[in-house]
């Protein structure tokens, strides 16, 4: 396939018709709306099910719904429209029905504003609404990396019958960038043995979260913090960049994980050793690779578009044996490459005169 | 051989009442038998008297009565 | 090769497209690019402005402080990146529309009636592509062929029928900077 | 005299499981599944069925239809219902939902459901409380009634008039079959049966969206005992719900 | 005031209308509902307001409303109804009105079951919805301790102008106990400087979450924060039993802290120096005082009703120079004080042997 | 001749602040902030009022009235003005929203609203369409419409009826004053105000719900200029959402 | 001194009320107490339990594993605490209801046909007065005055009216367990 | 003296028009010169014939224009 300029959210929507998508569910809003728009046309030409919901809550339900039935399934939205949809996932996950979420994060919190931010990183890696669950949340940094992780969410819903959450701040939904989609997948017809179909020949079946018995809902949970684990051994994912001589880590996901790299390049100009650490799979986070490196680097600076979010599970990571500097923005400001130089030439400073 | 006959499942029986108010032969009636879960299912005071209605079936919430009825035999050449 | 190009203008004055068709052009001559448009309140404000990277190594951010290149196409964007474009950057102004007059003298600045030309050759709405035009002259990131192939190949299908003129606006504008860098330089 | 043969004439409908429901004595919830599962059998719908229980007493009601079942956030059925329907057109979706579930906390879910001709049926159980959680005021709860929200009864100039959901919908263009009725005698509960499978030929013919309301009893939060209950309905929950149909499109007249 | 024997949703309730609740908006929901019902005719007969809303997601917004106006609002919920209030939340604590929620914890996921939990950790202490912000959250573990900090909890809202959540498993809510209630407060009849109350002989004001521009967006952020670091310099609560000389030191809130003061006294029979810290606000958590307690301890056995949500606030408190042993429940089962024991005695035999 | 004097015979309400609107040139969201803040100093009711803005094009609502204002989440100024009113019964509680608003996202609050009768009063602005996103489909986008969500025109078939919330609402028992106008010509708007009037008079008189839909133009998202959004308006928007008044209690008849 | 007591029946045979009033009675006596029902799917199942801690020190669990005392009033109940009793606890059975036989040694089991008495005595929904007071006289963890007084203070205004008959079921409840304790010391 | 006169805050006004059609005596125009946010505000071609019917002012969505009457003096006594 060749090379093409996309747009973030139309790419995460190509590449999520490519998947397999069979039912789509959403509503608009900014900054994720385009990729609403370019599946009311792409999957009514398929002949597949396109609907624009009459809210983001009827829209969690649908996907829920349709999930229920074996088919991929999936909805995006921006912050406000995802706190509407916990109630929502916290079913879909004790339900343990695969279900993709795209969240294109904008200002918060409230209606906040339209720009970009990474402040929903609590809300996507905490919890799935109430109750003990963690959905599997990757977070790409380029277009080509949103297609890849959009197309092989799919199968890791299926595979794991979870949660999986793509989340990229508005930039990322925003942005054209060249990207190679993958080829089409046919729609398998045959449907999982879990899945709701009519009680044809077999006994009946049932998908739900309800389980009046205590016991019987522990067990629900021992299975879920079961998978949950498997999770954490088979699915971490992170990037480096320039860090094996690193001093300084820059620790940042998403867009600002690649501005980073810009800042540590300049950095290197200056003379200084600064790496880049960017998690691709926020849950599970890659904390052991982060420990590891933790035990190499002087200091480690986090990076995000939030007040320090991602900075909990940094800390948890790396404990307190290294300094873990937090330089964020909010409000929908990015940082740029050179204030978060100038932060990473501070740290440099301090660590030489200490 | 009477009209009608049913038969009901004691168990499932909660005791409500329901069919004793519709039956039009008058024929339901709590038992003084406990079932299993505690109640006293009904009973039918006289079977012969059971014209095989259904209504009773109609209006129990509980899916307990099974209702027969006697028809002539249709004989077919 | 790292560079990075703003187009900033009016909602309608082709800003975003110039860009996108920059863009292609770099991406179809192997560059590394990326494109980002400001998204935001200043939409409503009827403000359209994108920043384009092009380079030959993996892009890291892809929005910059200090733009290397600025194409202005109205007064406020012409205040804006006359204060923001990097020592040294070339500022490519719509002087139809620009009165701001440029202070600096550590920028390359060339001033090109674009609306006027537009205008002049058909359509104003094709502003754009003489500030383009002009900026490959100035600035050959990319080739101006590879431009004219960018137009031909990515200008959506119901809209074809402008390739034609486009590259013609786009040769006038490239002609126009030619000769006012030389101007410039003296 | 004719020689007699003892024919069969009601058993228990093949879409119930053999289990036994968790609902109180003379529930009516109970004679609303028997009928739901009677019109499943008799259309041959069974197979193909997916029905969404909702939250309320009925929650479980997917271990008492043997059918494929899915168990919905509170109010959410409607929303569930179109997401099946969508992925899987051939399939027979239906909610069955009490009236907290979707007169209150499902409204947009139902009302938009309806508005889009969502091919789908429910069954809208209105006993004019909560049950499940105890007997607080439900929007049907009826003016004067005393629930443990509303302990000095429905208060109109606080809570406002119990909502009619069936009129609510019947105005919708998308709503093709809307019917009210009542499970309070064996007369009204074959019309029950009547409407219900309309609702279901409705879905059939992808002729759009269907509701049937099923006026019912509550007698534990009611707190009178399960006959009285069916004479409280009769006498203050009909002359506020009317029966009969509230739309009946030319096509469904013709099915 | 009298001792009296209280039920725990009905003290909260009591409490909340003492401390000058004007209008309190739910939605029922097990095993919460009691708080609902008994203000359905308290409230009335005081001539407050009082409405049953159509959904927690109307209830919520329409505390936001009567929050706007200045005067002392509240509702109530469970683990699904609180999921259901994210975006709200949200919205309020973007807008700065003071609020107060009760969450009566069930067992989760999904619609779980109405068994006691404490699996809303994450949900009530990681972000009120999307965005960068942070509730008070306050944990009472007896009915007295309820009644005193949902009192409080209204002062507090209105000083920082910020959510309090009294956040507590079902248990707190079901149970009874001897509880004094504090006075009646009359009502002020002065509403504070922001509120909206008709433009009368002013300038008009505007409540809203909305800033379009990042600079000011981020402005309002920056307050959040500052609020936030205020809150975490002067809120802290938390509860100690035997831990002068512990050990073993076992951190649990709520009902589970009070179990677990049962489980060192048993352990103190044994002769294991075990102790309790017990959280009150669990946002802003003691992280200080764990933090010393820590390093005087030998090991520290966190114990929740949920698969472990706590245990990250433990751990960014301790850091990893001291082991944290982890004891959960989930479904509703609640961790009785003899199996709590057993793990206090196996970590015991641990020390001993290691 | 008479000597002559000039009289002042139209002058910016003082309910409305000296900022510009965001508005794009022509749209009709103007027109009926206006027709508010008329009617609020008419009423003399500016100084009691607070307002409630949407999410929607008109969140900034707030910085053009010279009134106290709250801006709500999408869809749940009605909860937020239940909120405020039962709080405040003596204040004048308003809410402006749009259709996507109202009759989307924010459908189980407006109808609980006008169910409980609440005394407030919503000026509902029907333009068709999403404006704020950049023009999507709303539930009140005609039959073929285009739209960015509905590329080729509303399919009836997949997206069922566009809703018309005057007359679902109309059915409420709670709703005392319900009125469709439109803003396409000075004679209409001047019944538009009138209705607004009615409105907010209502609230006075403490009959309970209020609500006047207006029929605007959206020439942006329409992809028309805006003379021609007129006539669209009029044309098309008009035979489908016929104008009038949808409900009107004895008692508000008598105000 | 720290105790704790259940009670356990169906729905409607009064187990909340009779611990509740215990509860009463030992806070009004001085003592520190908790009172917390079982809610859950079993009160659909209609049972209804109470768990009732008493004290002289602050509470801690309000919830136990093996109680110290139950008081059974129908068979699910017996079989269940007979099984959960701490050794050497007290078992008040209502035999009128109750057919399972207790089987460990190590209890006190007194057994008295509560409903019976109630019954005879007017109304077998008080056979919860009759257990508690039989407690009473086998495990005086409070008085007997302190639960007349209980019930005097706590009764609701409506049921006002029953406080007599309740006291006196309640003291026969007491001498019937006074008997039944000499018999089982036998 | 005219019947009527508008005064036309000019800075507001964003040349949709709307006026323009609903003016009776047709004396409202788009004119040429460029308000600060980059609108050609509307004028008046011929103020005598204003009539200052105020429909103008009804249909301006930005609330532009201010209208003037002249009326007969009312003289009191
Ligand atoms: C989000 C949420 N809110 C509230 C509840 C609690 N709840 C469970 S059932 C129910 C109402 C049930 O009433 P109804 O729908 O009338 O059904 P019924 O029990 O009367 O058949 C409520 C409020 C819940 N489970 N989830
Ligand atoms: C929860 C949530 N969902 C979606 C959005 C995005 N959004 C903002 S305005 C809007 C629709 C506005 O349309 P309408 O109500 O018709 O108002 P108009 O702009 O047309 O006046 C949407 C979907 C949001 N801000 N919040
Ligand atoms: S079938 Fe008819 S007659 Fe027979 S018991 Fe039932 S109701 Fe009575
Ligand atoms: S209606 Fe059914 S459950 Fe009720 S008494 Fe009759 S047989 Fe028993
Ligand atoms: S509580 Fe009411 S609705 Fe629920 S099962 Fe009992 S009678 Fe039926
Ligand atoms: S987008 Fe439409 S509704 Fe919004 S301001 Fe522009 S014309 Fe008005
Ligand atoms: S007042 Fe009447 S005549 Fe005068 S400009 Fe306005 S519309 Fe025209
Ligand atoms: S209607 Fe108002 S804004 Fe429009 S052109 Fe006329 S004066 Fe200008
Ligand atoms: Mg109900
Ligand atoms: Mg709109």
């Amino acid at each position: 396939m060749a090379r093409e300029l996309w747009k973030g959210n139309e790419a995460l929507a190509e590449a999520a018709v490519r998947a397999g998508l069979v039912a789509y569910f959403g509503y608009p809003i900014t900054p994720q709306t385009e990729l609403l728009e370019y599946l009311s046309h792409r999957m009514i030409d398929l002949d597949r099910a396109f609907l624009q919901a009459e809210s983001e809550l009827a829209a969690i339900n649908m996907v829920y719904g349709a999930a229920c039935t074996g088919v991929r399934t999936m909805t995006s939205s921006s912050s406000p429209g995802i706190s509407l949809m916990q109630e929502g996932l916290s079913y879909i996950a004790a339900s343990e029905v695969p279900v993709v979420l795209v969240d294109i994060m904008r200002g918060g919190p409230g209606l906040g504003n339209i720009q970009p931010s990474q402040s929903d990183y609590h809300q996507v890696t905490r919890s799935a609404g109430h109750g003990d669950f963690k959905s599997l949340v990757l977070a790409p940094a380029t277009v080509q990396e949103a297609v890849d992780l959009i197309y092989e969410a799919f199968d890791l819903a299926d595979m794991y019958r979870t949660i999986v959450v793509v989340v990229a701040d508005g930039n990322i939904g925003q942005m054209m960038e060249p990207a190679t989609m993958p080829p089409m997948r046919s729609i398998k017809t045959d449907r999982p043995n879990w899945a709701l179909e009519g009680a044809n020949g077999r006994e009946h079946r049932i998908i739900t979260s309800l389980e009046l018995g205590a016991p019987r809902l522990e067990a629900l949970n021992d299975r879920l913090q079961a998978k949950i684990a498997e999770i954490r051994r088979n699915e971490v994912r992170y990037a480096e960049h320039l860090t094996d001589d690193a001093e300084i880590l820059i620790v940042a996901f998403g867009t600002m994980g690649r501005i980073a790299s810009t800042t540590s390049d300049m950095a290197r100009e200056k003379g200084i050793k600064a790496g880049v650490f960017r998690p691709i799979s926020l849950f599970p986070f890659p904390d052991q690779r982060l420990e590891d490196l933790s035990k190499q680097v002087k200091k480690i600076l986090v990076v995000e578009m939030s007040a320090g979010q991602m900075l909990d599970d940094v800390r948890l990571a790396v404990g307190k044996d290294v300094e873990i500097v937090f330089y964020g923005r909010t409000g929908g400001i990015v940082p740029l490459p050179d204030e978060v130089l100038e932060v990473v030439e501070r740290i440099h400073e301090e660590l030489n005169n200490g | 051989m009477a009209k009608g006959r049913i038969v009901i499942d004691e168990g499932r029986c909660k005791a409500c009442r329901l069919c004793t108010i519709v039956c039009p032969q008058e024929i339901l009636e709590l038992s003084n038998r406990l079932n299993d879960r505690g109640y006293t299912p009904v009973e039918v005071t006289d079977m012969e008297r059971c014209t095989g209605c259904g209504l009773c079936a109609v209006m129990c919430p509980d899916v307990c009565i099974t209702v027969y009825r006697s028809v002539p035999v249709r004989k077919t050449t | 090769m790292h560079q990075s190009v703003v187009v900033s203008g009016f909602g309608g004055q082709g800003a975003l497209f110039a860009g996108q068709v920059l863009t292609y052009a770099a991406m179809d001559t192997d560059h590394q690019v990326s494109w980002i448009p400001s998204y935001g309140p200043e939409m409503r404000g009827g403000v359209a402005r994108c920043t384009v990277i092009i380079s030959d190594s993996e892009i890291g951010s892809p929005i910059v402080r200090n733009p290397d290149v600025a194409i202005v196409l109205n007064n406020p964007s012409m205040e804006k990146f006359h204060n923001e474009l990097k020592p040294g950057g070339i500022l490519i102004v719509n002087s139809t529309m620009v009165s701001f007059e440029a202070t600096r003298d550590d920028l390359v600045v060339i001033e090109i009636p674009g609306t006027d030309i537009a205008t002049d050759m058909g359509d104003k709405r094709m502003t754009n592509m003489v500030l383009l035009g002009a900026m490959l002259a100035v600035n050959p990131v990319v080739s101006i062929e590879a431009v004219e192939q960018a137009l031909k190949d990515h200008l959506p299908q119901r809209k074809q029928h402008l390739v034609e003129s486009n590259i013609n606006v786009l040769k006038q504008g490239y002609e126009k900077g030619i000769q006012a860098k030389a101007h410039s330089s003296n | 005299m004719a020689e007699m043969v003892e024919k069969l004439v009601y058993q228990r409908p093949v879409a119930l499981t053999e289990a036994h429901t968790h609902y109180c004595p003379g529930c009516t919830h109970g004679i609303s599944h028997r009928l739901v599962a009677e019109v499943l059998d008799e259309l041959g719908l069974r197979e193909t069925a997916i029905g969404i229980a909702p939250v309320g007493c009925s929650v479980l009601a997917y271990y008492y239809f043997n059918v494929d079942f899915a168990e919905a956030a509170h109010g959410r059925a409607p929303a569930m219902a179109t997401g099946m329907k969508r992925a899987n057109p051939d399939k027979t979706i239906f909610t069955y939902q009490g009236d907290g579930d979707l007169a209150a906390i499902g409204t947009g879910e139902i009302v938009h459901a309806a508005g889009r001709g969502e091919n789908i049926s429910v069954i809208f159980i209105n006993n004019a409380i909560y049950g499940m959680t105890g007997g607080q005021m439900a929007p049907t709860t009826l003016e004067g009634q005393a629930t443990t929200s509303s302990p000095r009864g429905r208060d109109i100039s606080l809570a406002g008039h119990p909502l009619k959901m069936s009129e609510l919908l019947a105005t919708l263009d998308g709503a093709s079959f809307i019917s009210r009725q009542s499970l309070h005698d064996p007369k009204h509960i074959r019309r029950a049966k009547k409407a219900i499978t309309t609702a279901f030929k409705v879905q059939q013919a992808g002729l759009g969206f269907s509701m049937v309301e099923l006026l019912s009893t509550c007698s534990t939060n009611w707190k009178i005992d399960p006959l009285t209950s069916l004479d409280w309905l009769k006498e203050n929950m009909i002359p506020y719900f009317p029966l009969g149909d509230y739309k009946v499109i030319d096509e469904v007249k013709s099915l």
